[in-house]
């Protein structure tokens, strides 16, 4: 490996953590101006300029709360809990390009990379589950592992459909390759099963079972105080953006817009409309029963998905030219 | 008062008495959950059953809905050196809260009620309050 | 200059830290989701729509470990009196508490009753009382206020926040299943009233006025 | 709960005890619910009550008739007004109290209102417990905020009202304020909660949580000793303002909502009906007010003959019961409230078992606890 | 459709959304509560200066929860020296006010009075025979 590239890496790994803790602080206060907004109300307003220094005094006072360690909790396990759920998080942003060459590392499997490192979450939610010896995280942690994992194959097969529409799993080649038309109207179901799985990777409503208020008081997070709960939340809104990225990387075209000369300007608009609509739909639904959670993903997103697979494949086949 | 609740009422023996604001039967203690049973057969609803404490013996009140529009009260005392009734659990199920309450705040003691135990106060709690001989000590001026 | 040089004199980087946690701490007050009665229909009111907490970064927090603030509203009954001493045990440590409402000030209308403390200051350490029954939201939010100053106030140098575990301090006549340290329940052990070491702080009123007589 | 743990429902899992403990973001209050739950069905629950017992009974007896219609709002601290209407009654029958036709209309009036903020807490709960984030319970607490203003500038206080008075009510309400309160709840109302119609009923996942979950027949229900809207939701009329009707109830044309499936989707329908349906009740109220005095003689030192008499209302919850005992002293001798949710509640350890732990924050929010009223 | 009630329910938030919010910023736009508002009680004062109580204990009687504390002028019965509330045990019922023959209490528009010790709650409205003024309020 050269100097050049040891720095290039460097820079970029500071750019990424300072990243997240951009998306994550300008994150937590969108939502809560937006969803405030959206019931009506003014949401955060006085400390600040609407409200923005909100957010940096919540970070001041979780980093001086006592760490509280439960004598019942595995003291091992309960320090690596957070640490888990947020490394798998921030290693997956390694693989998201912004401009074209612009980016970390140009891998040519970098969709591949970005799914390996999702499916280490529902491990690490297990953990935190199981580490706090409380009933109530414990349910919360199963019940994020059985969502995650069964959410998680709809997902690659609606992602396998766009890779074999772009026919590569390099993020440049499959944002170049929708130039011309984007394929959220290529492939409508792919989208729709890719959006839903999404938002249940992201444990965000309707699906936000794991951390469900009313039912398991904080779900997996209920024994996380000071900057542990913090870590969760980093780990929480990292997922978010890089969900986002990927629904607007894979089917809304990326950095190209129609009539207009591609920049990464348009690549934040697309990420930043599709945290607003997770937020907008937290605002709105409630939450889905387990089972019909679990038969949702098992009945329905799975055979449509694999439906959708056959369908691109075959019309890869026989029309060349269309994808 | 429907025909066959005053038929039932006669055949336990049940004193009536019509003066009053609503029909109020008073009816012996061991005769209390036969006489129960049959107004349940009758059709009777429960509404409510709860105790009145008159100095020297504590008076269970069943109150009873017959018709839509009426009810009656079922009566029974129990002397106050023994607080002990029949339980109606097994009749009409929503009693046996009623009865465990009457047992918290007045130490009656209803058998064959499943869950005999206090349901308002902490079960480390001593003492039968709604009873005369309990006094409230004012704390403060 | 130091970072710490002794609690009397601080160096410049501690004021400037101190300042700073003062300044984070009061800015982002969360209580903990527990109502009790119907002071809690106010706090309710004053989370909705109208008169919005969140405006003051005061966000409901269901889990005791998540809050710093324990809102009271409503009476301590015996069987609630260890519920809310472990709620406050499991809170983590920099942590205030608001008395709401005459009932969690001074047992209010049911002081004489059997089963109601008189006031949550029996066994949590109260740090700001809103009078009213229940208190308006507006009083409400203008008691947050009165905590957000005195936690502006408080310096967190030297010694003088609360002790980190308030020992339950009821009179013996209300034997209460004694809870472990933080949260772990023995179930069957009899409470048996420890020696105080110390009565929990007074709060730092402005004035400090000997309560004239029997509240 | 007796031979713990046990073989899960299908013999797989043992079964684990959870605590859905008093300090819980959605037990509305103070409720402790000991549930056995194997994987996530529930194999049996046991409510706990106890929590919010402030003796008001006792308290009660050491006050004069007058001074206990202080105590009587903080019974139902969610319907208040109907708690002081059923003492009220309960007291005037006891004592024969005339009381004046305007006031029957207020009292009428203010009892409607206060069914429907009582009803849209209940709303507020139900769509917080299935997960909604509280954007449905933040627009019904702006309705209910518009009623809190008019409930202050008639009664002076927002929550504890403390109106009633034995013969009446304690101040007249001009007409002013009633026009405004008509015209809100004759035009912008109905609107308001065909939006809470659409946010709840509407809305395709709440009907896959909420819709064949907790079914029971009106019979069971009534053997368990349940009244309300709850058993109003299996189809059977039992309406105390039409089978015992009292204040002006013989005089307004309402309708008893019912509705015959009996599930959880069915008791919120029920509820959203009512609310509708008692707006409309306020607004003929209001058109059919008669002038006249509001409140009669009754000296403050009230002695009632000796005897006892129990009254039923219809409260927003159910059936509720005063029994109120005199010996001919200033002090009532026993006063008994029977409270609909106290039974309701005691018919949750039928319901629950074999349903999911998130179906019995649906059933349990089908029965709309306020603890005050339980706990006493 | 299956998704219709949910894109009901978007577009229900999203037009709150882009509507008005209802917020009313208390500290900076305060507002007086009704008339009647029974909030916290204060003494008239009577034209020559003195505090418009007669010492007639109606009022004392008439307390459900006994807050209210008179002392009596040894020498001249009809007035009071001292008149004691207790507003961290009064439910604000307003019984005293109404039963007073004289009107001598009034409800004062002020609900600010949030204190960090309990002491300040117990308002000595007549002090030795002299009305005292309502405590100023601080602004947070």
């Amino acid at each position: 490996m050269s100097a050049a590239m040891w720095i290039h890496a460097l820079l970029w790994l500071v750019g990424l953590l300072l990243l997240i803790a951009v998306v994550t602080v300008m994150g937590v206060w969108w939502e809560r101006k937006f969803i405030g907004h959206l019931q009506r109300r003014r949401g955060p307003l006085h400390h600040g300029f609407h409200g923005l220094l909100q957010l940096p005094a919540d970070m001041v006072k979780m980093i001086s709360k006592e760490d509280i360690v439960p004598d019942s909790a595995d003291p091992w396990l309960f320090q690596i809990g957070p640490l888990m759920v947020v490394v798998p998080a921030i290693a997956a942003m390694a693989a998201l390009m912004f401009a074209p060459g612009f980016g970390l590392l140009d891998m040519n499997h970098g969709l591949f990379y970005i799914f390996a490192f999702q499916t280490l979450l529902p491990l690490g939610f297990a953990v935190i589950g199981w580490s706090c010896a409380s009933k109530f995280t414990l349910i919360g942690a199963l019940r994020a592992a059985a969502q995650l994992i069964s959410y998680e194959i709809p997902m690659l097969l609606a992602a396998l459909g766009v890779v074999v529409a772009a026919g590569s799993m390099r993020l440049t080649d499959i944002i170049n390759a929708q130039a011309g038309v984007w394929y959220i109207f290529k492939e409508p179901l792919g989208f729709a099963i890719f959006g839903i799985a999404v938002l249940a990777e992201m444990n965000r409503t309707p699906f936000d079972l794991p951390e469900a208020e009313s039912e398991l008081v904080a779900g997996y997070q209920t024994e996380y105080s000071g900057m542990k709960f913090g870590f969760v939340q980093l780990a929480e809104y990292s997922v978010l953006f890089t969900g986002s990225y990927l629904v607007s990387a894979l089917f809304l075209g990326g950095w190209n817009m129609p009539f207009l000369p591609a920049s990464p300007l348009w690549l934040l608009l697309k990420i930043v409309a599709c945290m607003t609509m997770t937020m907008w739909f937290r605002g709105t639904f409630p939450r889905l029963r387990v089972d019909s959670l679990m038969s949702l993903s098992w009945k329905w997103l799975l055979p449509i998905a694999l439906v959708n697979i056959m369908a691109v494949a075959a019309l890869a086949l026989a029309l060349p030219g269309i994808y | 008062m429907t025909p066959e609740v005053r038929a039932v009422l006669a055949r336990h023996g049940a004193v009536l008495d019509e003066s009053g604001f609503d029909p109020r039967a008073d009816v012996a203690r061991d005769a209390w959950r036969a006489c129960a049973a049959d107004l349940h057969a009758t059709g009777a609803r429960f509404f409510d059953i709860t105790a009145i404490d008159r100095g020297e013996a504590v008076e269970l009140v069943l109150v009873l809905v017959d018709t839509p529009s009426t009810q009656f009260t079922l009566r029974t005392s129990c002397p106050n050196e023994s607080l002990r009734a029949e339980s109606l659990a097994g009749v009409f199920p929503p009693a046996e809260w009623g009865e465990r309450e009457v047992f918290d705040l007045f130490g009656v003691v209803f058998e064959g009620n499943p869950d005999m135990t206090r349901i308002l106060q902490p079960d480390s709690s001593t003492i039968h309050p709604l009873r005369r001989s309990f006094e409230l000590e004012e704390r403060t001026w | 200059m130091g970072v710490v040089d002794d609690a009397e004199q601080p160096g410049f980087i501690t004021t400037t830290l101190d300042k700073l946690l003062r300044w984070g701490r009061s800015r982002s007050m969360w209580p903990v989701n527990a109502g009790i009665a119907c002071c809690s229909l106010e706090m309710m009111t004053t989370g909705a729509a109208r008169y919005d907490f969140d405006r003051f970064g005061i966000m409901f927090r269901s889990s005791p470990r998540q809050a710093d603030v324990m809102i009271v509203p409503g009476p301590i009954t015996k069987k609630m009196a260890p519920i809310v001493q472990r709620v406050y045990n499991q809170m983590a440590e920099p942590r205030w508490v608001i008395a709401m409402g005459s009932c969690a000030i001074s047992g209010g209308t049911f002081v004489d009753s059997y089963n109601v403390l008189p006031g949550a200051e029996t066994i949590l350490p109260v740090d700001i009382y809103i009078p009213g029954c229940p208190p308006r939201p507006e009083a409400l939010l203008y008691g947050c206020l009165q905590l957000k100053k005195l936690i502006s106030e408080t310096s967190t140098i030297g010694s003088s926040r609360k002790p980190m575990y308030v020992p339950p301090v009821l009179p013996e006549e209300w034997p209460l299943e004694l809870l472990g340290e933080y949260d772990a329940l023995e179930a069957g052990a009899v409470w048996v009233q420890p020696e105080r070491d110390s009565p929990p702080v007074t709060p730092l009123g402005d004035a400090e006025s000997a309560p004239e007589d029997e509240l | 709960m007796v031979n713990f743990p046990r073989k899960g429902v299908e013999g797989s899992t043992e079964t684990m005890l959870l605590n859905v403990g008093p300090q819980h973001p959605s037990t509305h209050g103070v409720l402790h619910m000991m549930c056995e739950i194997s994987g996530e069905t529930i194999v049996s629950a046991k409510p706990v009550i106890g929590y919010l017992h402030r003796g008001i009974e006792k308290l009660a007896e050491s006050r004069t008739w007058q001074q206990d219609i202080v105590l009587t709002d903080r019974l139902d601290y969610v319907a208040q007004f109907s708690n002081e209407w059923a003492y009220c009654r309960a007291v005037e029958r006891l004592a024969g109290i005339e009381v004046p036709e305007r006031a029957e209309w207020l009292r009428t009036l203010l009892v409607e209102m206060n069914r429907i903020t009582s009803h849209l807490i209940w709303y507020a709960g139900v769509t917080m417990d299935i997960g909604a984030l509280g954007t449905p319970f933040i627009y019904a607490w702006v309705a209910r905020e518009r009623i809190f203003d008019f409930y202050e500038a008639v009664t002076g206080a927002r929550v504890m009202p403390n109106w009633m008075r034995l013969g009446g009510v304690h101040t007249d309400i001009d007409s002013a304020m009633l026009k405004e309160m008509r015209d809100f709840l004759e035009r912008d109302f109905p609107v308001e909660v065909d939006e809470y119609e659409a946010l709840l009923v509407g809305n395709e996942i709440v009907q896959s949580r909420m819709k064949g979950i907790g079914v029971f027949s009106a019979e069971q229900l009534v053997e368990w000793g349940v009244t309300g809207p709850a058993l109003r939701a299996s189809g059977s009329e039992r309406d105390l303002r039409k089978d015992v009707p009292y204040g002006v109830y013989d005089r307004l044309d309402f309708r008893v909502c019912t509705d015959d499936v009996g599930d959880s989707l069915a008791r919120c329908r029920v509820r959203l009906a009512e609310i509708r349906e008692s707006a409309r009740m306020c607004v003929q109220i209001i058109d059919g007010m008669p002038g006249g005095d509001v409140r009669a003689k009754v000296s403050r030192a009230l002695k009632p003959p000796v005897g006892d008499v129990c009254v039923r209302t219809e409260s927003p919850r159910g059936e509720l019961g005063v029994l109120v005992a005199s010996d001919g002293t200033t002090k009532p001798l026993r006063f008994r409230v029977r409270s609909p949710i106290f039974y309701n509640l005691s018919a949750m350890p039928h319901m629950l078992p074999n349903h999911l732990l998130a179906d019995m924050l649906v059933i349990f929010g089908g029965i709309d606890t306020s603890m005050g009223e339980i706990d006493r | 459709m299956f998704g219709s009630g949910l894109l009901k329910g978007l577009g229900i938030t999203l037009r709150h959304a882009l509507g008005r919010p209802v917020t009313e910023l208390y500290p900076f736009e305060h507002k007086n509560p009704p008339a009647n508002s029974r909030t916290f009680i204060a003494m008239h004062v009577n034209e020559e200066g003195a505090p418009a109580c007669r010492a007639c204990n109606t009022c004392i009687v008439g307390c459900p929860d006994r807050v209210l504390k008179l002392v009596k002028d040894p020498d001249d019965p009809k007035r009071a020296v001292e008149f004691v509330v207790n507003s961290g045990r009064c439910t604000y019922c307003g019984l005293c006010v109404e039963n007073c023959p004289f009107d001598a209490l009034y409800f004062t528009q002020d609900y600010e009075r949030a204190t960090r010790d309990k002491g300040a709650l117990i308002y000595h409205l007549i002090e030795d025979g002299a009305c005292t003024h309502e405590g100023e309020v601080d602004r947070p």
